[in-house]
């Protein structure tokens, strides 16, 4: 009977549990997890200050899942050190636990950039983890007024969840546009200024320099009065475990596209890894939470004797504010290295497509999204233009645009 | 103007409580009868152009359509009657022959509906066809008439060409060009199936429909569209089209319009050309023209396919079959004057003609009488409606049926009578692909099978009420018939007795 | 398992199919009062392309991407049947964004809808709703 | 009221028939014997009998029993026979006056040979000549009905329960090598010498007990080759179906039997191919003297005689043996009683004829 050791409590490791389960129903799981809860969606904390969840419907799994699996969870317990020679991995009591195959599915830490007077600062946060969340609701009232640093994914999620709890809210960046990762400049200030019509505030190209007590004082000479302050300026995988066993690591933990790492029997999968980004080439960290489960997934699967392979990742995002939606995918080649764009607008709505060498790369929507995951295969698939009608493409995302035969069999088969 | 205001004959009833403004009827009405107003978000009408082919009514999910007789109506007058004086209009404003499509729609006697069916009481037992084999087996074909022995003594069972149908009934003659592809395939994998036989009309064979040819009879008409050698070999039998019930005496005009594709290359004739078939075929003139056809078609095919003569029912009726029987034909297929058509001049429909049941009568006891019955057999069509009409055609002294408006109801046609325009809703007698694809054949050829074998269970329910256990002794068995509200002369003629007697 | 499979050849784009399946899932009784002067928000929905029309509705694939891509863990496949959780669902879209056949939509409330076969719908009447509607059989539901 | 002829007449029967396969002649005692104990199956509205053997000193001639209505029918009768044929002798048939037989018409037999020079001018066959003739008198000649036309045999029918016709008839006076009788349960009241079975032309005859389903199918078709079914019953009918296919088409006994009583097309299917050949052909060559509906017959001819089932045996009719005999009957009861000890006694499946015939040269 196999010995799998996953640690991590996130998506990876349920997508690694459900891996190794769909080829090995007897081996023996054991999880160790950080955090002293059962696995839940990271991504809707937001939603849960928003009301949008509870602590209930979080959960990512049901309540019988580990059971179901015949997982051990080891709750509260940190990992410190893998003995790759020895097949075991050491935790923070002290005690060791062996393994035949080990899943690395650390994640990511929030990084939290050294100012001067943070120590000044009572309440501040993070906005990674449940706890953080609970931390701020119980810490805001309809009084407050916060501050966010950091007008990424994480940090707008954050002003969404809590702009209708507290009294203001406002986003600072050091970056001159919002969602600086996804959006380019023009579809970044449709989504800020859809966010100020719903009440947040920007002060981009700015960034906070002091704090002292509720004030941040800014670069550019401004000083912004808080209640709350939330740092939200990115994040740092959680390589330090493999590379302290001799692990190859990039900024994130290096793997193969079966998620093995450098060292035998150990696999790595989630946001503590980088692996390449199929829209582009570049070897990257895809922090999603897509990625995350079909990596661990594939990592499982693999750890329990199967073949899986997962190299076709490429950054993609869903992210709506205030019922404005926008959804990216891939990568956006400029015309100087060589790309296409199409282009339509229409108020509030945008639509860019990202050609190049014949090839859909990328694309970001704004407001109309209905079957983006048309385009989305498109980029997976590397479907050629040529195949396709692409004027009706550019118009709206279509199984009329392809050939009739693909119609037939996605249609009429078994997919 | 004004003058040339015909009043619809239809008025489109919407239930607006219940109209959920889908716009289904707007997109299946070829006429183009239903509009959406994108002001009002309600669905409007436009009457004039409703023929009352029922496919919005079909199609509404809530029911909520209604076509009903236009209220808006002239004076009564029992002599000049509504249709009369609008076709007076029509023509007064056109100038032209009035068109119209499928039977002849008056009320004149339908004698199937006077002729009732006797059942066994006390003296001789029904038979239960759930219990009892019971055959409905026909062959159709000229029969020898002596047998002949081989040197041992033992028969000769060489026969001349047959027909073997599982039961007395084929779907009758309607070209590919009048209707559609599909409604073609669903005849022919129809009649596949149900063991039985269906016939190209004079459009020619499609020639993805050669492998349907065991089931198929080809048709030879006096346009000879798409007639050749292989076509001739193709089918089961071939039938000479000498006239047709609901035209006598006239040929056919298939226009322009739906000689289209394959249409026009099955017929043989460049596409947009109108295909006009004569009236009479110009190589008959007379009774020995015909046998030369009828040899001719034999010599090409190796005297290995029987030959049917189609006639319509007409006065002489009797005496045209009996020289028919004499011309070398096997079969002798008669279409009375409520047969069906994709097009015929109004007043040729309805008022050419005779009925079949009468046509019948006379000629089956003509050819008795003159000894020559068992040399053809004889199918009628022109209005077989039901397996009663089929057992009542067999008992009259039929070998078989023709059934052709029966099957286009089965695939769907609510006949409206508006074949002509070519814009048939339910893809049936009409040319155009978003029209053609309504016809599933699938769906069609189940339906067809469907009907075929619910008439084959009524026709064996009532044999069985006869106490006859085979369709054999049906046919002719004109004592299993009593008239009913007929004069001395109709009895006669269809040689039965009045009901009581 | 029985699924939903659509023949193009047989499309009419009459789009019953939208309208039977709106009623289907409205829950209500009576397609006049479910649907009358609403918008629709079928879970298959009509595509038309010149003469070409077919409808599109969830493959319930061997493999779902929306399943594996679910930021709620809403979207599970039970017994072949790809189903979301509603009461999970915070309307994130992203099973849109990753559908290869935009058979994913929102609904009324934004939360994502999908073909469910009509199981368990009230009046539904074995089998989906979209199949028994369609005239001509272009939509069937079947093993294969 | 339409009386037999005029109207189509059902009616339930007895039957009984004995045979000698030696040839030995037995007298008309046993097979009138054999209708009593069937006495309810018949109403007293006709009986009859046929006998094979019974004239041999005038076996060349043909044997004609006829009813006349009054004295002008026979002369107009007779002098249409001598047209045809030399009467060699004609006499009154002997009868015994008894109170259960009334309204006796005029019985004449008459001995005949057609004559050669008509014979020849006409072109024909000379059972057809007679046929012809048999026809011509009851078709034509008002109050003349021939009942019996073949060679050394002869039908005696009367209106009657069929012992007391036998009485009638003092048939216990006749040695035959095979009889037929019959009992006759028409469902009206008027009855009819002619009307009585059995029904015979030429030395065809048929008794019958059934109801048939196909007689207009059957008499339309039979019509077209010249018979003309006067009495409208199944009998005449059938009669001129065995003519027609026996002589006229020249088939077998067995093969008459499988047109008559076609086995089903399931059946004909599971046969081997020459089997199924021959079947097949009779069925689709003479599909309108396919007979449904009750029936059970036994047809007498010279020399033998064939009994014969609808095919799905809706009448009884079951058959023994003892020694040279073959006895056939209604009902078992009535072989008991002409043979108490009859062995081999079963029922004939629907269809499958029973043929008997007597040793050649020994009739």
């Amino acid at each position: 009977m196999k010995r799998y050791v996953i640690i991590g409590n996130g998506t990876a490791a349920v997508g690694c549990i459900e891996g190794i389960r769909s080829a090995d129903t007897d081996g023996r799981i054991v999880v160790i997890s950080a955090e002293e809860r059962r696995v839940y969606s990271r991504p809707l904390i937001s939603y849960y200050l928003e009301g949008k969840t509870d602590l209930e419907r979080i959960n990512y799994r049901p309540d019988n899942f580990y059971s179901d699996n015949k997982c051990e969870v080891l709750y509260g317990k940190k990992a410190v050190s893998i003995n790759s020679d020895a097949t075991s991995v050491e935790l923070d009591g002290g005690e060791t636990i062996e393994y035949d195959e080990l899943c690395v599915a650390t994640g990511s830490s929030p990084f939290v950039p050294p100012i001067e007077g943070a120590d000044s600062v009572k309440s501040k946060f993070s906005f990674m983890t449940l706890d953080d969340a609970l931390k701020i609701e119980k810490s805001v009232n309809k009084e407050s007024r916060v501050l966010i640093v950091g007008a990424g994914l994480i940090g707008l999620k954050c002003a969404e969840g809590l702009k209708d709890r507290v009294k203001s809210v406002v986003v600072c960046d050091l970056a001159d546009r919002v969602l600086s990762s996804i959006l380019d400049d023009e579809c970044a200030a449709i989504m800020q200024s859809h966010l100020e019509d719903n009440g947040v505030s920007f002060m981009l190209g700015d960034s906070a320099v002091r704090f002292e007590g509720n004030a941040a004082y800014m670069k550019s000479g401004k000083t912004v009065d808080f209640d709350a302050l939330v740092t939200a300026v990115g994040v740092r995988p959680n390589i330090s475990l493999v590379k302290d066993a001799g692990g190859k690591c990039g900024r994130g933990v290096t793997v193969d596209g079966r998620m093995a790492t450098s060292i035998d029997s150990i696999y790595a999968a989630g946001d503590c890894i980088e692996s390449r980004d199929a829209s582009c080439g570049d070897v990257k960290i895809m922090a999603l939470l897509p990625n995350a489960y079909m990596e661990g997934r594939c990592a499982g699967i693999n750890m329990a004797g199967g073949d899986c392979r997962f190299d076709d990742a490429f950054p993609m995002n869903s992210i709506g504010f205030f019922g404005l939606h926008a959804m990216t995918a891939g990568s956006y080649f400029s015309e100087k290295d060589g790309g296409e764009t199409f282009e339509i607008k229409k108020g509030k709505s945008i639509k860019r497509l990202f050609t190049k060498d014949g090839y859909l790369t990328g694309f970001i929507l704004i407001g109309e999204t209905e079957r983006a995951g048309i385009y989305t295969s498109m980029i997976r698939n590397r479907t050629p233009i040529a195949s396709v009608d692409y004027e009706i493409l550019k118009n709206s995302p279509k199984l009329s645009a392809f050939d009739a035969d693909y119609r037939r069999k996605a249609l009429g088969g078994v997919v | 103007m004004s003058l040339n205001y015909i009043t619809p004959e239809f008025e489109i009833k919407r239930n607006y409580d219940r109209c959920i403004s889908c716009r289904v009827c707007e997109r299946q009405c070829a006429n183009e009868a239903h509009i959406y107003d994108e002001d009002s978000k309600i669905m409007l009408a436009d009457e004039s152009k409703c023929v009352d082919c029922q496919r919005c009514v079909s199609l509404c999910p809530t029911h909520a359509l209604k076509i009903v007789k236009n209220e808006c109506a002239f004076r009564e007058n029992a002599n000049w009657q509504s249709d009369t004086i609008k076709e007076i209009y029509k023509q007064a404003s056109s100038g032209g022959v009035l068109l119209s499509s499928m039977g002849n729609p008056k009320p004149l006697p339908v004698y199937w509906d006077k002729m009732l069916v006797n059942a066994s009481q006390v003296t001789n037992p029904p038979i239960d066809p759930l219990r009892e084999p019971m055959e409905t087996k026909v062959f159709l074909g000229k029969k020898p008439s002596r047998p002949e022995r081989n040197a041992d003594g033992s028969l000769k069972t060489d026969l001349p060409p047959q027909l073997e149908l599982s039961m007395p009934v084929m779907f009758s003659a309607m070209s590919y060009g009048s209707i559609s592809y599909n409604a073609h395939e669903s005849l022919a994998r129809a009649a596949a199936e149900l063991g039985i036989y269906y016939n190209t009309g004079e459009g020619g064979l499609h020639e993805d429909f050669y492998a349907y040819g065991p089931n198929t009879i080809v048709q030879v008409a006096s346009g000879r569209f798409g007639v050749h050698e292989g076509y001739l070999s193709a089918g089961a039998a071939i039938e000479i089209k000498m006239g047709q019930g609901a035209k006598p005496g006239i040929g056919g005009h298939l226009p322009g319009t739906k000689i289209v594709g394959d249409v026009s290359r099955t017929r043989m004739i460049p596409e947009g050309s109108d295909a006009i078939s004569p009236a009479p075929h110009h190589d008959i003139y007379s009774i020995e023209d015909l046998r030369q056809l009828v040899y001719s078609l034999k010599e090409a095919t190796q005297y290995k396919k029987p030959v049917i003569v189609k006639v319509a029912a007409v006065h002489n009726i009797a005496a045209i079959a009996s020289g028919i029987a004499r011309s070398g034909a096997d079969i002798i297929a008669i279409d009375g004057f409520r047969g069906g058509t994709g097009a015929a001049p109004t007043r040729i429909r309805d008022n050419v003609g005779i009925p079949i049941e009468l046509a019948l009568a006379a000629v089956d006891q003509r050819l008795r009488d003159e000894g020559i019955r068992n040399d053809v057999s004889l199918v009628v069509g022109g209005s077989i409606r039901c397996a009663s009409d089929v057992v009542k055609a067999i008992a009259l002294g039929a070998d078989a049926c023709y059934v052709a408006t029966a099957a286009l109801l089965a695939l769907g046609c609510h006949l409206c009578r508006t074949c002509q325009t070519g814009k048939c809703n339910w893809g049936i007698a009409t040319q155009r692909p978003e029209l053609v694809k309504r016809l599933n054949p699938n769906i069609g050829r189940e339906r067809l099978v469907n009907l075929m074998t619910a008439w084959k269970h009524e026709i064996k329910e009532l044999m069985g009420g006869m106490g006859i256990n085979s369709i054999e002794t049906l046919r002719g068995n004109r004592l299993m018939l009593r008239g009913i509200n007929m004069t001395e002369k109709e009895l006669e003629i269809l040689g039965i007795s009045h009901a009581g007697e | 398992m029985k699924r939903i499979f659509v023949d193009e050849k047989w499309c009419l784009g009459c789009r019953l199919c939208e309208y039977n399946c709106a009623y289907s899932n409205s829950g209500v009784v009576g397609m006049s009062k479910a649907l009358k002067g609403k918008k629709i928000y079928p879970r298959i929905r009509v595509e038309e392309k010149g003469d070409t029309t077919f409808a599109v509705s969830c493959r319930h694939c061997e493999d779902p991407m929306c399943s594996k891509s679910c930021i709620a863990g809403a979207i599970t496949k039970k017994d072949g049947i790809v189903r979301v959780d509603q009461e999970k669902c915070v309307g994130c879209l992203t099973c849109v964004l990753v559908c290869p056949y935009g058979a994913i939509a929102p609904g009324e409330n934004g939360t994502a809808q999908k073909c469910e076969l009509c199981i368990g719908n009230s009046n539904s009447s074995g089998e989906p709703a979209c199949v028994g509607g369609c005239p001509n059989k272009a939509i069937v539901f079947e093993e294969r | 009221m339409k009386l037999e002829g005029q109207v189509r007449i059902p009616s339930g029967c007895a039957i009984s028939a004995v045979i000698s396969k030696e040839g030995r002649r037995m007298t008309g005692e046993k097979i009138i014997e054999s209708m009593i104990p069937m006495h309810d199956r018949s109403n007293g509205l006709g009986g009859g009998f046929a006998a094979y053997g019974i004239y041999p000193e005038y076996r060349d001639y043909y044997a004609f029993h006829i009813f006349y209505d009054d004295s002008a029918a026979k002369s107009e009768c007779e002098n249409f026979l001598k047209e045809s044929f030399e009467i060699v002798n004609a006499e009154i048939i002997p009868i015994r006056k008894i109170p259960e037989i009334t309204d006796v018409p005029l019985i004449w037999r008459y001995f005949l040979d057609p004559l050669k020079s008509v014979l020849s001018r006409r072109q024909l066959d000379e059972k057809e000549y007679v046929a012809r003739a048999v026809t011509a008198v009851n078709t034509k000649i008002n109050g003349a009905y021939v009942f019996s036309s073949g060679k050394n045999m002869g039908v005696f029918k009367a209106v009657g329960f069929p012992e007391d016709v036998g009485r009638f008839y003092r048939l216990e006076e006749y040695e035959a090598y095979s009889w037929t009788a019959h009992g006759r349960y028409p469902t009206n009241t008027p009855g009819w010498w002619g009307g009585a079975h059995p029904f015979a032309l030429l030395d065809y005859s048929i008794v019958h007990n059934g109801e048939i389903s196909s007689y207009d199918a059957n008499r339309r078709c039979i019509e077209m080759y010249g018979y003309k079914c006067t009495l409208q019953t199944d009998t005449e009918v059938i009669t001129y179906i065995a003519d027609y296919l026996l002589r006229r088409q020249g088939l077998t006994l067995e093969e008459t039997a499988s047109v008559i009583a076609a086995p089903f097309w399931s059946t004909i299917n599971g046969k081997d191919e020459t089997e199924r050949k021959t079947l097949s052909y009779l069925r689709t060559v003479y599909p309108s003297l396919l007979i449904t509906g009750p029936f059970s017959i036994i047809l007498g001819f010279e020399g033998g005689l064939m009994a014969l089932n609808d095919r799905l045996k809706l009448r009884s009719m079951v058959c023994a043996e003892k020694d040279d005999k073959v006895f056939i009957g209604s009902e078992e009861a009535a072989i008991r009683v002409m043979e108490p000890n009859a062995e081999n006694i079963y029922a004939p499946a629907g269809g499958e004829p029973v043929i008997v015939k007597v040793k050649e040269g020994a009739f």
